[in-house]
């Protein structure tokens, strides 16, 4: 009986990173609450966010948290799936790279949304 | 029919048969059958650990530990093989440990050992601690460890495999056939070396401590060839089987300071061996708890005494023992740091089987003459480590030593061996008719009941206590037995994983079996170790210092022939504790 | 299949479930945000399209998701690292309780954003 | 007393389709539900199939699914279990007969993970040291009876047979935790791949079936722990 062990995939660092992607959350995800829901009135407006996200300060903290968000959500559905794609190799690349795709895709529109933006 | 091939075969992977398999693979090509997944086999149920005279706790010499085995045996042991065992049994303590076996440790690091029965020190005068021990997992730590070592090496495991009958020809030992359990199909092993390693038999008993797998397959295996058996009357009875299962409280219970108690309280061990009390022979306790149970002072007058730990503390049953804390909780409902556990004696182990050489070869003639390329060990086997009472820890220890030496004996005789010869359906035919006239068996008689009825008569006339007039009778009662197994049909008609017909070929095996210990203990006269005659108390060196040999003829009549036992040490005296 | 309910297998079903969400979640804002960079009036245009009371409420629950999940993130990471897997159970109530509590908060804090459209 | 038994019956030689079959047995004092089981082949069926051999809970033959909790059927006292008891054979294996299931792939994976002491020369005078203390890591791994009642509870193996599984994971731990094993970074290949520690989710209905009250979850998390200290 063979076993399939998945060799050279390896595994520990994107263990680890989602475990530090998680800790990173915390701080950043707070921030983001506070300030884009309790600083501001009952309405998400341009005006009221507009100015804030300009500032290079913001940028910085909005790049991180994409950055951060992406890896840790997306590498979490990754992970999901290879639940399941143990015994389906071709399946298993389509999907990741599909995933690659549309994690860089969606990183791309959230830099272009962040770095040129001025209010 | 498919065919397998490989240097060495060894039926049963239990300690005896996965220590072989793992020397032998060194530098052979093994198949290990085994009837049950490996780790499952009745290896793993032993406690209390296994003697080696390392002196870890206290002084201690092979030399004490030789004579303890001899006397405990009541001097019917070969005593050049029982040194084997003694001297070995350090090393290969040693080499387990090297190979991984988590024993417990002293606070120096060193191999704990504990006390056990039997065992002393100065030739029998003073205390010693022997058994080394896995906290009480002894046997299922050395079981997985073997079966590991054994992966490692390489060997090819044949899972669920029924061994049925064994290939012999002009006194040459080919091959074998097994029954492949998941599928029904029969399979073709040859092989330049067989090794049986099948391990005990004491399922032919009412209550015992064996697990169900023990049903002593390797015996008719053998007699049926015309090997003989070898000293089948003497079965050990264990003082502390729990009660009503029979499931097995093991020794290290008192061999940590647990006490006997009958129905009025009385430490009644004090009446049958003074000095060493609940920690003499199993044999000699077994007796006086039956004579307690038989005189009406059981508990409450009932069929079990009361073993006490309490007085040891709740720590330290639970450090030293907790496998029997929680067995006693899960089958008896009792907290044994509170309670007593309710015990009774239990069919636990065969001295006797098949007759091998010090490199376990087995005995064609049940003296010199060997079966070319067979092998046996552990406790299926008698080198007559054990003679006619076998210590506790001792078993193992003979199931690791002697598997050892087979291995590596089987290695050395396969590099010098011819080819292995190879087989086709003529060498077959004939067990793959015998197995399938089973399955097509269409009688009346229930396999159950034939079972409950030789378990029952066993216990009944060839228990703790024998007679002439009880061995008689059950002599006689085995001709019925056997007549009526004959019309025990099979109902289930599939293939795969046909557990009745399994379970009817081991029934077949122990009525073989269970006859000759019957003959064997009405021919022998006298009581000696686990054989008491109450028609002959004594022991009588004079005519019965000698092995029996029960062959079973072309006829299927059993003749009886004994041979001398090797005596190069110790005299025998009288064996009191 | 099913095996049976208790603390670390709902733990693990939440956890899941709401990671998933979430990360949905995250991909439908990334491309609502982007919208900021349409100007005043795309923004608001799509802003207004989405905080009706019905899609607020939606917030609400995915505020709930992301507390539980990160809540039991630590707990994973307790277990993993601080050697409480004796005790997971104990810790999984602190979950939800630290997350209901933080969740109670979120939602008094949310009436009135959503009373008021 | 008498008691209902609703057994799960497969026999692929008679019919594709699994079914329950009720039994009604009379159960003696002190009977577990391996005596029931024993009760009903001799006496009722002699078609139903099990493995059993130990019949004390230490040889890991009889795992099964009894009223919906995996367990030991040779342990099990009847008395403790309530109303009609349904026997089942354990999820996640595929099931050969009755309550048989295939176990070859679990010990194929209790292979993967090189089972044995990987260590230097050991000295020939005698046993290598080790403290109670050290020895005491071991204690809760070396118990294992190989059951499969822990890798066959645990969603991450159902949906992949190709994860180790719990009690190879443990068995694992059962080497790393010893003092005198020298060969973690031997075993990191198979540990740290795919199908290896990152398949366990820490649900921990290992745990909650090992019915030798063993924790695989925290024999997983010590490893990951090891793996941890290697890597960084
Ligand atoms: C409850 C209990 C506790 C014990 N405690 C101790 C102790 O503390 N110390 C001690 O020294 N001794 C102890 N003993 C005795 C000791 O455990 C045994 O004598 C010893 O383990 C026997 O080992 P073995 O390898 O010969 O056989 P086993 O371990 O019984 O193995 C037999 C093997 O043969 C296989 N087999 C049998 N028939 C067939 C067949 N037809 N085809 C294929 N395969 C077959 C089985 O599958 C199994 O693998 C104890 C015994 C019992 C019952
Ligand atoms: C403080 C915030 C967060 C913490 C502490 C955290 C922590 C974790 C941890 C430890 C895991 C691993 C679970 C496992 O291996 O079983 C995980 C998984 C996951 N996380 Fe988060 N997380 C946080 C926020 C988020 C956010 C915001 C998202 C969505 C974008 C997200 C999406 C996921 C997904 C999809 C998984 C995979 C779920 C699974 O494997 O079952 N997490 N998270
Ligand atoms: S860890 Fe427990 S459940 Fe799993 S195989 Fe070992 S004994 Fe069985
Ligand atoms: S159930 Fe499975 S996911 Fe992990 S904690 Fe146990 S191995
Ligand atoms: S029969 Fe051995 S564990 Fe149940």
């Amino acid at each position: 009986m063979t076993v399939n062990r998945g060799h050279g995939s390896g595994g520990f660092w994107w263990w680890l990173m989602q475990r530090v992607t998680g800790i990173l959350l915390f701080p950043v995800l707070l921030l983001h609450y506070v300030a884009t829901h309790l600083q501001t009135s009952h309405f998400v407006e341009y005006d009221k966010i507009a100015a804030r996200v300009a500032t290079p300060t913001w940028k910085f903290l909005n790049i991180a948290f994409l950055t951060i968000v992406l890896f840790h959500g997306l590498y979490g559905l990754w992970n999901v799936l290879l639940d399941y794609l143990s015994k389906k190799p071709a399946l298993r690349a389509v999907l990741f790279s599909l995933i690659v795709t549309i994690g860089l895709a969606l990183y791309v529109l959230g830099l272009v949304t962040i770095i040129p933006f001025s209010a | 029919m498919e065919h397998h091939r490989h240097d060495v075969v060894v039926v049963g992977a239990g300690i005896a048969g996965l220590y072989a398999a793992m020397k032998a693979g060194e530098s052979a090509d093994v198949g290990v059958l085994s009837k049950v997944y490996p780790t499952r086999s009745h290896s793993g149920a032993a406690q209390g650990g296994s003697a080696a005279a390392l002196g870890n706790e206290g002084e201690d010499s092979w030399e004490y530990h030789l004579y303890d085995t001899v006397r405990g045996g009541d001097f019917l042991g070969d005593q050049d093989a029982q040194e084997l065992l003694v001297k070995e049994a350090i090393p290969v303590t040693y080499e387990m440990e090297h190979l991984g076996l988590p024993f417990s440790r002293t606070p120096e690091g060193k191999i704990a050992q504990r006390p056990f029965g039997g065992h002393f020190s100065k030739f029998g005068k003073g205390p010693v601690k022997r058994s080394c021990y896995v906290a009480d997992r002894s046997g299922h730590a050395q079981l997985h460890l073997l079966y590991e070592q054994s992966l490692k090496q390489g060997v090819r495991f044949y899972n669920e495999f029924l061994v049925t009958s064994l290939i012999i020809e002009g006194g040459v030992c080919r091959g074998l056939v097994a029954l492949e359990i998941r599928t029904g199909n029969l399979h073709a092993f040859w092989a330049r070396a067989v090794m049986l390693a099948t391990g005990g038999y004491a399922r032919a008993w009412r209550v015992t401590s064996n697990s169900h797998a023990n049903t002593g397959d390797g015996l008719p295996l053998v007699a049926k060839a015309g090997v003989p058996l070898e000293d089948m009357e003497f079965v050990q009875f264990h003082p502390t089987g729990l009660y009503p299962h029979g499931i097995l409280v093991s020794e290290a219970a008192r061999g940590e300071g647990g006490y006997l108690f009958n129905g009025e309280g009385v430490r009644f061990m004090e009446k049958y061996a003074a000095s060493k009390m609940e920690l003499a022979p199993r044999d000699v306790v077994s007796r006086a708890e039956q004579t307690e149970i038989d005189e009406g002072r059981g508990i409450d007058g009932g069929e079990y005494l009361n073993l006490d730990l309490t007085h040891l503390g709740a720590d330290a049953i639970l450090e030293r023992l907790p496998q029997i804390h929680e067995l006693v909780v899960k089958f008896a409902a009792v907290d044994c740091t509170k309670k007593p556990i309710p015990i009774q004696p239990t069919a636990h182990y065969s001295m006797g089987g098949i007759p091998t050489d010090l490199d376990t070869r087995v005995l064609l003639d049940g003296k010199k003459q060997v079966v070319e390329g067979l092998y046996a060990s552990g406790e299926c086997a008698c080198v007559s480590n054990h003679g006619a009472n076998r210590l506790g820890t001792n078993s193992t220890m003979e199931a690791a030593v002697f598997g050892r030496r087979g291995g590596i004996a089987m290695a050395k005789f396969v590099r010098g061996a011819g080819p292995i010869l190879p087989g086709d359906e003529r060498d077959t035919a004939a067990a793959e008719e015998e197995i399938e006239a089973l399955r097509s068996r269409t009688g009346r008689e229930s396999a159950k009941v034939i079972r409950a009825e030789l378990q029952a008569s066993m216990t009944e006339n060839v228990g703790i206590f024998r007679t002439a007039e009880k061995l008689q009778k059950q002599v006689k009662f085995m001709q019925t037995l056997k007549e009526r197994f004959k019309e025990v049909g099979v109902s289930d008609g599939s293939r795969a994983f046909n557990t009745e017909l399994t379970e009817l070929i081991e029934l077949g095996g122990m009525l073989d079996f269970s006859e000759i210990i019957s003959v064997s203990a009405l021919a022998r006269q006298e009581s000696r170790g686990a054989h008491s005659r109450k028609d002959y108390p004594k022991r009588d060196d004079v005519q019965w210092l000698r092995h029996t040999l029960a062959f079973r003829e072309a006829d299927g009549s059993i003749r009886l022939d004994y041979k001398p036992v090797v005596i190069n040490r110790f005299q025998p005296e009288e064996r009191k504790y | 299949m099913m095996y049976r309910w208790h603390p670390g297998y709902i733990a693990w079903l939440l956890n899941r479930v709401t990671g998933l969400a979430v990360t949905l979640y995250l991909g439908v804002h990334i491309w609502v945000i982007h919208h900021l960079g349409q100007g005043r009036e795309g923004f608001d245009h799509v802003m207004k399209f989405i905080q009706s009371p019905v899609t607020m409420v939606f917030e609400l629950l995915l505020i709930g998701a992301v507390l539980y999940h990160a809540i039991n993130g630590v707990r994973i990471m307790l277990v993993e690292f601080a050697g409480v897997s004796r005790h997971q159970k104990a810790v999984f109530v602190g979950v939800l309780g630290v997350a209901g509590a933080l969740f109670l908060a979120a939602i008094v804090v949310a009436i009135p954003h959503i009373t008021a459209h | 007393m008498e008691r209902q038994f609703r057994i799960y019956r497969y026999n692929p030689e008679v019919s594709p389709t699994p079914s329950f079959k009720t039994y009604t047995v009379d159960v003696q004092p002190a009977w577990t539900v391996l005596d029931a089981l024993n009760a009903i082949k001799w006496d009722q069926d002699g078609s139903l199939t099990f493995r059993r051999s130990c019949r004390h809970g230490i040889c890991g033959s009889c795992g099964m699914k009894i009223n919906g909790k995996n367990g030991l059927a040779c342990e099990i006292q009847v008395e403790s279990l309530k109303g009609v008891i349904t026997v089942e054979p354990l999820h996640g294996f595929r099931i050969l007969r009755d309550l048989v299931t295939d176990m070859d792939g679990f010990f194929a994976h209790i292979e993967a993970v090189k089972p044995w002491l990987i260590a230097g020369t050991p000295p020939t005078d005698g046993e290598r040291l080790q403290s109670p203390e050290d020895r005491k890591q071991l204690d809760g791994l070396y118990e294992c009876i190989l059951c499969g009642a822990c890798t066959s509870a645990c969603p991450s193996y159902w949906v992949n047979d190709d994860f180790l599984g719990p009690a190879a994971l443990l068995k694992a731990a059962r080497y790393v935790m010893d003092t005198r094993d020298e060969g973690f970074a031997e075993r990191v290949d198979v540990l740290d791949s795919r199908n290896g520690l990152w398949r366990c989710h820490t649900i921990f209905n290992c745990v909650e079936a090992c019915p030798k009250s063993l924790n695989p979850t925290e024999a997983i998390v010590k490893l990951r722990q090891k793996l941890t200290a290697l890597k960084i």
